[in-house]
């Protein structure tokens, strides 16, 4: 089997489409937080707000070999997957400022953003909540015998939760055609991932579970995705699941208005400047020659004004119906 | 027709949906008696209670799935699952284990509908043996329905008679919604009348198993045959009325207050541990519902605020006891 | 005695205790800030609220020991060393995430004493934030003490002020038994009189925090302040006695039923959720113990049997209002 | 540091006493488990009861390393952690017959068996549940500046639960003085342990979490004292959590009844005569000429009439006193 630490090949085997738009998700991921950012701060978001930014290459990368009938199950930092899982920015935004019309009718909020018919079964504010969910997705998949994988989404944090290795574990006996994708990003909240990793290598701790599992830089699209097409491959081939560490590094604090004082503005500069998977992509392609910048550049016009329309118009929009307090319970009841 | 036992109708009411609808699949532990590893072995014992005998042979290890002891992973699979096609039935082998999975059931199970404004179904069912009588002391032997009948978007199922396992536990799994379904381990062995062929007993609708003018006991679970004899061994000098409410939630405090509304006292009697629990339930509505209408005070006969002992003598002295139900009813006609 | 908050009173109380006594510990993520793995910082947050604010500088990594993302571990651990000579004081950054760690909690912790024949003592407490008004949606909001209530082992604290709140921490740090400590987030902002030297206000006593004739109204945690609001408003045309219970478990219903007795009337309020939760319990005991002195119909007025919606305008609606609560006393006392 | 695959010396490096203690503790548990079987059998021991025969010598060479000040946290099978650990028989019995004067009043019973004063922290009816309870009293030591450890028992199925990871990662990264005993003895409850465990290696599970983990014979008392040697000294060092995977089979059913449908009876017989933890250790310590068969059999002696003794008492005492229902839920309520 290939391996994804070998040499990639993958910018010229990509169709020029795929890669267009695992372009146009980063940089609407990017976008789109970036408003979200101004928004929170002026007081226009409510509630708590975990921001993607830095971390856009591994959703992109990953959703890149997803369909609408592959399921993946997030985070509280969840809206990147939300995008690039191919949840419309309309509803989307809704959500966010939790107002009629949002894709769960503004009662699921930046926590609980889902569209089931996507295949994105929701953020979740349970750290480590995902990964039995995508499991049950998997499951599915291989009891209907359809050709569908089951994605979890999860932090180096959540890789310390019971459930995540319980998971696992699950995944490797049952041979489920699943991948676990683990957003290395530094931090579980305040904390480092040296601290509370205590073997210091979440991909090795996976591997010992049974599985492939693969450390790959989460800044990279390419990367993200060369390890992705692998790992779907072999779910798909019904050989069970696989493992990708994807290290990256958060921009932004915790949740909008963390200070960070955990941290030194030094390492969040050099972060920006060093990590930015949309320069990185945008580099690679421009040596490759496939792509030229001027294409790029029209997706970043029509992406903005996409996330402006969007934005605006939830801004305004009324809030959900009083009734819609006691709907969607039930089934019945 | 026929009599069948708690146990068979469970095992009945899998089976018949099993083959009606390939979707339905069953996961836990042991439930394919280590088929799923082990060469050699003479066939699934079908779970620690022999519930699902049968089964694994009928269906095999693609529908009844063996797992790691990783309940987390069970219950949020089947919650996965139920999300993307599947109606799956998992178990927890002993309720009392849901302290190790809750938030798959809880927060996410639960609360799905909700939270995605209505956009999914959750057709998910969680079996599980519940209650005390079989000397399994603290950690094995609990009732826990108050529990999950507090959560929004759980529905809670106790079975008291083979006849309502198995159209129950046919609705559950029909249902577009999570269902915590108890089975009193003491009642497996019970027998009853049983419909050979599938039916359905509706959720929140209690069954009155005893008429009465006198009084009306709810009782719940395996308390229901308890309060059942009781009633009939006071006819006719006292007539009291029994009222089964079968599921906790929804609860079905229409009937119960008709009921009170007619005879003027309600005794409830359950297993449960009292405080915040189905006494405290049913008599509170009542009170709000329906006050003026008691004649006398309520009473609520209830296990004590303690965990469940090891002891014989003690766990009997913990579990409500015919003697105690036949007491406080006299006490409480008695005025 | 100076105004503090309620941040500032746990803080207080924590601080104290641990100056007092070597055994208190802390452990939690995220409560001393990262600080036992990163260099660079300028000091600890003191968990996600600035709960604990200076307690890490203070007492060091030893002592407020930042742990993965892993609550049964935490949980665990300090029922384990609650075992063997630590008072540790474990922190729910939400309460909400018990669901992940609750066999600790209540199949271990709380039933220790009782399995164990009562030769030891689980001198261990678990603090977290509950409750809704922040935002935080279906899986940050929850209220939940009727479900801690509901185990027999474990005592439940639900402070309404900051008096309370160090009073009653410090009751539950020095207490032998597992206590669940509940700090409505809603309130950490809220300022109060608090005495600066250590005081107790022991369990399983109802404040009054209103005298009145005309109605009974118990409110839990954040509510007694609506309560008290109103209260004061409707006076002098109603006088409305307001009970804090401070404790769901042990509940104070000697106090409640007294004030009932007194007054003829009564109201609960409570932002748990209706099933089995508080209202239930104190009118449903009211019913049993106190038959015959309610002159009005009882009410409860809780949040809907729901998840916390996310909208900022439905959870005002989820969570009880003032408007309610006025308008309800005035119906009830109406008659 | 000393590697327990090392070639051992410790029947030379025990010394006598020790040896006997760890003889005297194994035959106790033989006994006393084959007497609690024929009187389940009979009907005389209320509940389930999980018989621990077959794995005496991990009981024995883990607690022939520890004092009352070091505190194990045990599971469903536990009679045997409590033998080891020096609980009484007297008091054991009369528990394991839930009457009055049983250690925890008869309250307990089999799967709430503890003797907190000898650092027995109690057998457990949660599978998965002694890891983070052990994890807690090398807390506690740690904390306290004592040099004491905790030890966890848990089984190959409990290896799955995600308690135990949890804590695994906990111990690392608070290095806390911890013994992670795993206990494979082939199956949990009806499942193999090559169906459960995915990776087919839980040791190797344990050493991806960042600390040393070995496999050892579970039949072998030396084996285990020897491993369990090094672990506890690399723990009251202060240098962080051990796993020791150890090796048996079990004898007898998963609980006192089972009819084991799923195993051969070959299996089962082929276990009795190869793997006898027992015979293994008389081989052994006859061949080292350290301790003559005469004392060993005078210990059997003395073993078989402190048993007799023990159980025939707790038969005929009487239940627990009815008010102790309501006791001991509370210290003050
Ligand atoms: C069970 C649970 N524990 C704790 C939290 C609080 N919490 C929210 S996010 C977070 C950090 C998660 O870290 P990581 O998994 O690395 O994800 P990241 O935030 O870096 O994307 C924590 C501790 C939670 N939501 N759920
Ligand atoms: C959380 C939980 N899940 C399931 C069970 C039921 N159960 C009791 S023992 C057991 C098997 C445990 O296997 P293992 O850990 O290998 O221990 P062994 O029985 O072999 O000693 C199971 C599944 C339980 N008691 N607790
Ligand atoms: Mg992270
Ligand atoms: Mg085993």
């Amino acid at each position: 089997m290939k391996k994804p630490n070998q040499d990639l090949q993958s910018i010229t085997e990509l169709d020029k489409d795929t890669l267009l738009r695992g372009y146009r998700a980063m940089k609407t991921i990017r976008e789109f937080e970036n408003r979200i950012s101004i928004e929170y701060a002026a007081g226009n978001v409510p509630g708590m707000t975990h921001l993607y930014i830095g971390q856009e290459a591994i959703a992109a990368g990953v959703c890149i070999h997803l369909s609408d009938d592959d399921n993946t199950a997030s985070t509280h930092r969840g809206h990147g997957h939300c995008i690039a899982k191919g949840c419309e920015l309309g509803p989307m935004s809704l959500e966010l400022f939790r107002k009629a019309g949002g894709i769960c009718k503004g009662k699921g909020g930046s926590m609980h953003i889902a569209d089931v018919s996507k295949g994105m079964l929701g953020a979740n504010a349970i750290v480590g909540g995902s990964s039995p969910l995508a499991c049950g997705a998997a499951l599915a998949a291989k009891t209907l015998g359809k050709p569908n994988v089951g994605v979890a989404f999860l932090g180096d944090g959540a890789s310390n939760q019971g459930t995540t290795f319980e998971a696992m574990n699950f995944a490797v006996v049952l041979k489920l055609p699943m991948i676990f994708v683990i957003e290395n990003n530094g931090f579980g909240e305040h904390t480092g991932v040296d601290y509370h990793v205590g073997s210091g290598d979440i991909a090795g701790r996976a591997a010992a579970f049974g599985m492939p599992a693969h450390k790959v830089d989460g800044t990279d699209f390419f990367a993200v995705a060369d390890a992705m097409a692998i790992a779907v491959a072999r779910a798909r081939a019904g050989e069970g699941p696989t493992t990708l560490e994807c290290l990256a590094k958060r921009w932004h604090g915790h949740y909008e208005g963390d200070p960070q004082a955990y941290r030194s503005k030094q390492e969040i500069e050099n972060t920006r400047e060093t990590a930015d998977p949309l320069t990185i992509f945008r580099t690679k392609v421009s040596r490759s020659g496939l792509v030229s910048a001027t294409e790029l550049d029209a997706i970043d016009k029509e992406v903005a004004t996409e996330i402006d329309d969007a934005v605006t118009a939830a801004i305004v929009a009324p809030q959900p119906d009083p009734s819609e307090l006691l709907t969607d319970v039930y089934g019945s009841y | 027709m026929s009599v069948k036992s708690f146990r068979e109708a469970i095992n009945e009411a899998l089976r018949q949906e099993m083959e009606r609808d390939p979707t339905v699949i069953l996961l836990g532990e042991d439930i394919a008696g280590g088929q799923g590893g082990i060469a050699g072995g003479e066939g699934s014992t079908g779970n620690m209670f022999g519930v699902l005998k049968g089964l694994y042979e009928q269906f095999g290890a693609e529908r009844v799935i063996d797992t790691p002891i990783s309940e987390s992973a069970i219950v949020g699979a089947a919650a996965g699952a139920a999300l993307t096609g599947l109606r799956p039935v998992a178990e927890l082998m002993f309720m009392d284990f849901f302290g190790v999975c809750f938030d798959q059931i809880y927060n996410q199970a639960a609360k799905f509908r909700y939270m995605f404004g209505g956009t999914c179904n959750v057709p998910m069912v969680v079996r599980g043996a519940v209650g005390a009588g079989f000397g399994s002391a603290a950690q094995h032997a609990q009732a826990l329905w108050p529990i999950f009948s507090h959560i929004p978007g759980l529905k809670v199922v106790l079975p008291s008679s083979p006849y309502e396992a198995k159209g129950l536990l046919i609705q559950a799994i029909r249902d577009e919604d999570p269902v915590m379904f108890l089975e009193h381990k003491v009642l497996y062995n019970t027998k009853g009348e049983v419909p050979d062929e599938p039916y359905t007993i509706p959720f929140g609708e209690a069954n009155i198993t005893r008429e009465g003018d006198d009084i009306t006991v709810v009782a719940f679970g395996r308390m229901v045959q308890f309060c059942n004899e009781v009633a009939d061994k006071l006819r006719p000098n006292f007539s009291v009325e029994v009222l089964d409410p079968r599921t906790t939630s929804p609860l079905d405090m229409e009937m119960i207050v008709e009921s009170v509304e007619h005879t003027g006292r309600l005794l409830v009697v359950d297993e449960a541990n009292p405080l915040c629990g189905m006494g405290s339930e049913v008599i509170g509505s009542v009170a709000i519902e329906a006050h003026g209408a008691l004649r006398a005070a309520p009473r609520k006969i209830t296990a004590p605020h303690t965990p469940v002992p090891a002891a014989p003598n003690l766990e009997e002295l913990y579990i409500p006891s015919r003697d105690t139900i036949e007491r406080t009813i006299r006490e409480i006609i008695a005025g």
